[in-house]
């Protein structure tokens, strides 16, 4: 069985797409991906719609992945619920809002704006983006600092009553400490990890390929970051659920992160290539408990943790 | 054959042929394998499929425009090798698999005025118009004039085959070294049938974005009524409108628009030019969140 | 030409090895290294032997790299001085001993015992391994501490007269302000990056595949973290010589960390799949400034940071 | 030919023949390029190789013993396709360019006493016995007993060549199945030849891990005067003693041993077994600083 709930959510399947990598218009249209993911999660949304960064925007990185600074590109959050939802709803199946603010303030206006508008009733999970700069900070990005990460959470918690999914980014010297300030704050789930900062530079222009220099690295190559943030993450808080994203590119991959401690997976970059991934990973789970004689996919969850020899040899 | 309920879809496909057509120019024909109905194929002109490299390693995919694709589901594309990826095409033996994403995109709109219209293609870009121009002779209307500007003689690549759907008197030629043709770029034929341009009611354009910008301007100076259709190029991670990686800023609202999802062809006039300011970031409100992830 | 300078030093050739990523012995046997490496970095020595770490001690991830965890298995400082160093001398190029300890005043001692040693003579350089923990600050890691970061290098340069560089750790919030730290403490240059911390299981097993679980990635994975690292430091410390190492596979990717900042740079994982690296790179570099008509390696270093359109927009 | 100064190198080779010698087993023969005089091929039998994977994606080599080197340069390869290398390797076709870095490790001791020498080896632990054996029987000297245990028939797959070289009569097989030889594990078959194995001096085991250990305590229960070799397996990032990857705990010195450079020859009694404790931390002074990379 696949389907999983967190803090009460339903969810059809515990493979959802990772936000700012999937376009419900297209996906739908190539074929029927109800059953297959367990929700949707948009594209970071912001207060007042945001133009986005110029080209170049992404830098692939052959064999490890992409650079991206797309600059959170979105029609603001009016939009969104006026507009926008409908196409998500033809899934059927949950919908989780990534939004993104400047202040816990911002955070709480939007999570108001959620639940004041006749469309909002359709928004059944809140994901908040963190790795944007917190103005009452003087610009530090929100998740590198537990107080910031906590009061976010908790301003858009006490407005909406639904799940809210803290997003944490990776860069940072102690992801447990931001995710705790995240479950203090009030968050159902984490969701680990954003990209991690990268750079690349094309040598033949000798200057960076990204207009903005840096970006946020994806894929394959992010694999063993977000795994180790992920078995961080369960071996301190085993009671809250992880919802793992960064580098998931085939089934093993994805059994690796639901044994190292995630309740449900998010798939980004390799979606790109392969836009059929939902599927596969979906129908091969199913083929996996069956052959391992699993009923539900929640017994993997964190089960590598049982099996390390000298838990207390961990940490050198 | 079984027919498929969504006309996108990723196509398992074989390679049937990967020629040399010029220096470092290559055609390769790919037939759908798994017997449902080649929607993909139903496609447009101007549309394009993304193709999967022939590599376990982590690579995205390449866009390419469709060249032609024939009623029982074969298509061609026309492709120069200019990097990793390409390269990696171009060792593709015939009989390999190949996965093909498509069809993707927006297309040319049909000429009113066939006769009178003007086809605009440098390099690579011939592709479409190729495409756009055989599907008009299908129909049997007169023929627009076709302007294709190439570097050298020897990467004209499909000039018998252009010369047979456009027809020998409405194709120019223009080479940067001389080699074929008039010596120049394509504007300075354009220029050179200066009434040609003021008669036609649209024109479309593709190939490498500074000889589009011009092509459009000398367009534009020449005959400020003539609606001109131009397909641009873009880094494409996904091709699905899924990353809005592949943006070009628009004059007439304030996003930029995804080329893979809204274009690659738009009307001239919807769009900012690179040197006209992409879509810069301080174009945001000052008040937002500006974040470069 | 390839020789460069830094504090006072004079290397052959700016490529180094990478720390516990290259065997003397061995590779001195395959061909003639000297000319081509402008040094040798030793495997980090601490003040007394250490076993090291159960197996397994390293992961293979397919295309990205590696996992390890050794445990800095040495037969301590004593023993290299004694012994070790002789092997090293061989190569005719200054030897840079990289070390570790657990406590500011264990790296004076290490450094103490350098100094008086009769063997001493012949480092010619500190490499400071500052991934490992600090007792004197509850056991957490040095590098992640401004403090005992800028503690640890004072008191090696208030006793080692010759260069001492600082190799910093990547999993930080800000490696810009460790490495100021570094230079505040009297570093000469600064060594970026150590592995960045990831895991991988074992999905067959069930468990994680690293007896210690967590561990070091290295490789072309890490790269784009590594080349982020060395802009980030070259942008806000200009005059500090950057010596750069993660996911060097090629020239390439060499000279992007030259175009980013670094002087001089170092190369780790690739070269167990490739010994011959360190001649291919250093013939590439040669051809490369003939080409492109440099006199010297050094008028590249830090180039891409004049070609940034728009320097007020790299942060978002 | 030009002769290489150094006896350890990384030879550009040419794969002679690669070819199918039982169920999974393979026979690689290749041969070195460059007009350097073979040093790599004046190896020791014990020695190995490590093998550059046919990938331009990152992956360690792989070690492999040396099954036999000729005196012009060629080299054999006996493995067994197990993973992801040795599938790569697998599908390797003659004439294909491969690159091996060697001979490297430590080699088998010349036995004092051939004619009562046991060589014990375990699937496809068999190659550096198989070489040593080859190297006897050149010299003329009377022939070691063989005991071979693998798992099934068509698992054995060097027979001829191994009866060529031990003689019929003195290699002895078991298979876990029954289904050549004795059926059981090659201790049952070592136990069925106690006197053989009390008048020998000296054993050579090569194998998977346990039936190494369970062999070494067989032999020193029956004949604890025995000195004993044996060829270790360890994960392998560089085979040159470079990372520090591969080590085993030493019974005689407080640090572990790298495998790959001070063995994989080791005689039995300096090595601690895995369930021995390997080399835990545990060993670690209190007051050492601990750290995991
Ligand atoms: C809608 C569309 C249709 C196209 N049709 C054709 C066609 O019919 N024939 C043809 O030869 N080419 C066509 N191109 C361009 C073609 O996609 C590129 O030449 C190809 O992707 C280069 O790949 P590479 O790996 O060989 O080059 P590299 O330069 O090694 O590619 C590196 C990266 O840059 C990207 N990239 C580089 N140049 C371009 C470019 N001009 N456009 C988009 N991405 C680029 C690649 O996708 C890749 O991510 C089209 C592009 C688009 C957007
Ligand atoms: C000194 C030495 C000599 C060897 N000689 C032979 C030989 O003659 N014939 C033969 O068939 N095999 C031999 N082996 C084992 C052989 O190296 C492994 O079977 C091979 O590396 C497996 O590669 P893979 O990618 O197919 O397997 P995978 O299991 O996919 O390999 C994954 C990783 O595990 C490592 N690994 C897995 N198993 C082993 C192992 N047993 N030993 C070392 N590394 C391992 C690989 O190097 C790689 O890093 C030898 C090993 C050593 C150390
Ligand atoms: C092109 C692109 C756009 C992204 N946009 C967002 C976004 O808007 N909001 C967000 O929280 N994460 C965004 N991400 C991060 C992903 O959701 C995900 O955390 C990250 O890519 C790691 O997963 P992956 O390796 O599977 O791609 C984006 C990633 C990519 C590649
Ligand atoms: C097997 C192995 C052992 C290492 N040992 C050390 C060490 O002893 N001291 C140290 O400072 N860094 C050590 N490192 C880190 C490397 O020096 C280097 O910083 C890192 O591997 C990144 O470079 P790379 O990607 O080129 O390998 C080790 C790395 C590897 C892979
Ligand atoms: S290529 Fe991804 S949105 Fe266009
Ligand atoms: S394999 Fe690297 S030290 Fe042995």
């Amino acid at each position: 069985m696949l389907p999983v709930t967190i803090a009460g959510q339903h969810f059809p399947s515990p493979i959802l797409n990772a936000s700012g990598c999937f376009n419900p218009e297209n996906f739908n249209r190539m074929f029927p991906l109800k059953g297959t993911l367990g929700g949707i999660v948009t594209k970071t949304v912001t207060a007042q719609h945001q133009v986005g960064n110029a080209q170049y925007r992404t830098v692939e990185l052959p064999g490890i992945g992409m650079l991206n600074s797309i600059g959170i590109q979105n029609a603001g959050l009016d939009h969104f619920l006026d507009h926008d939802i409908e196409q998500f709803r033809e899934y059927k199946i949950p919908i989780i809002l990534s939004i993104s603010a400047n202040s816990s303030q911002k955070f709480a206006q939007m999570a108001e704006k959620v639940v004041t508008h006749p469309n909002g009733k359709w928004v059944d999970a809140l994901e908040l983006n963190l790795s944007c700069p917190n103005i009452d900070e003087g610009g530090v990005h929100f998740g590198v600092s537990p107080i910031s990460v906590k009061q976010a959470v908790q301003a858009v918690c006490q407005i909406f009553s639904k799940p809210v999914f803290a997003k944490l980014t990776p860069n940072v010297t102690n992801i447990t400490e931001i995710g705790g300030a995240a479950i203090e704050g009030g968050a159902h789930a984490l969701v680990a990890i954003n990209t991690v900062l990268g750079l690349d530079i094309d040598v033949k222009l000798k200057k960076p390929v990204l207009e903005r220099v840096s970006g946020g690295y994806s894929g394959p190559g992010i694999r063993p970051i977000a795994l180790q943030a992920v078995w961080q993450l369960h071996k301190h808080f085993p009671e809250t659920p992880i919802i793992a994203v960064g580098g998931i590119c085939n089934t093993e991959d994805a059994l690796a992160f639901f044994m190292a401690g995630a309740s449900m997976i998010q798939i980004g970059t390799i979606c790109f290539r392969n836009p059929l991934i939902f599927q596969e990973i979906h129908q091969q789970l199913l083929q996996y408990l069956d052959a391992q004689d699993l009923a539900d996919i929640s017994e993997l969850v964190g089960c590598a943790h049982q099996n390390v020899d000298n838990p207390q040899k961990i940490f050198c | 054959m079984k027919q498929h309920p969504n006309p996108l879809y990723d196509y398992p496909c074989t390679v049937i042929e990967n020629k040399r057509v010029g220096k470092g120019l290559k055609l390769m024909r790919i037939r759908q394998v798994d017997g449902i109905i080649p929607q993909a194929f139903k496609c447009k002109p101007g549309q394009f499929v993304m193709v999967d490299l022939p590599t376990e390693q982590f690579f995205f995919r390449r866009p390419f425009s469709l060249l032609w694709v024939d009623a029982d589901g074969a298509m061609d594309l026309y492709y120069k090798v200019v990097g990793k990826g390409t390269t990696m095409m171009e060792a593709i033996k015939p009989g390999s698999p190949i996965k093909v994403l498509g069809p993707l995109g927006s297309s040319f709109t049909k000429p009113q005025d066939p006769g009178n219209a003007l086809f605009i293609g440098g390099g690579i870009g011939i592709a479409p118009l190729y495409f756009l121009g055989k599907k008009l002779q299908k129909q049997g209307v007169a023929m627009p004039r076709c302007f294709y500007g190439v570097r050298s003689q020897n990467e004209i690549g499909l000039l018998g085959e252009l010369k047979q759907v456009f027809g020998e008197n409405r194709i120019m030629i223009s080479t940067d070294d001389g080699s074929h043709g008039t010596h120049g770029n394509v504007c300075q034929i354009l220029s050179a049938e200066k009434e040609a341009v003021q008669q036609a009611k649209e024109a479309y354009i593709c190939g490498p974005t500074p000889m589009m910008q011009a092509s459009v301007n000398l367009l534009k100076s020449l005959n400020p009524n003539i609606r001109i259709e131009v397909s641009l190029e873009e880094h494409m991670p996904c091709g699905t409108g899924a990353c809005t990686g592949c943006v070009v800023g628009r004059r007439d609202q304030p996003l930029p628009s995804k080329v893979c999802l809204n274009g690659p062809v738009f009307e001239a006039g919807q769009i900012l030019w690179p040197d006209e300011g992409l879509c810069v970031s301080d174009l945001n409100h000052k008040e937002q969140v500006s974040c470069s992830l």
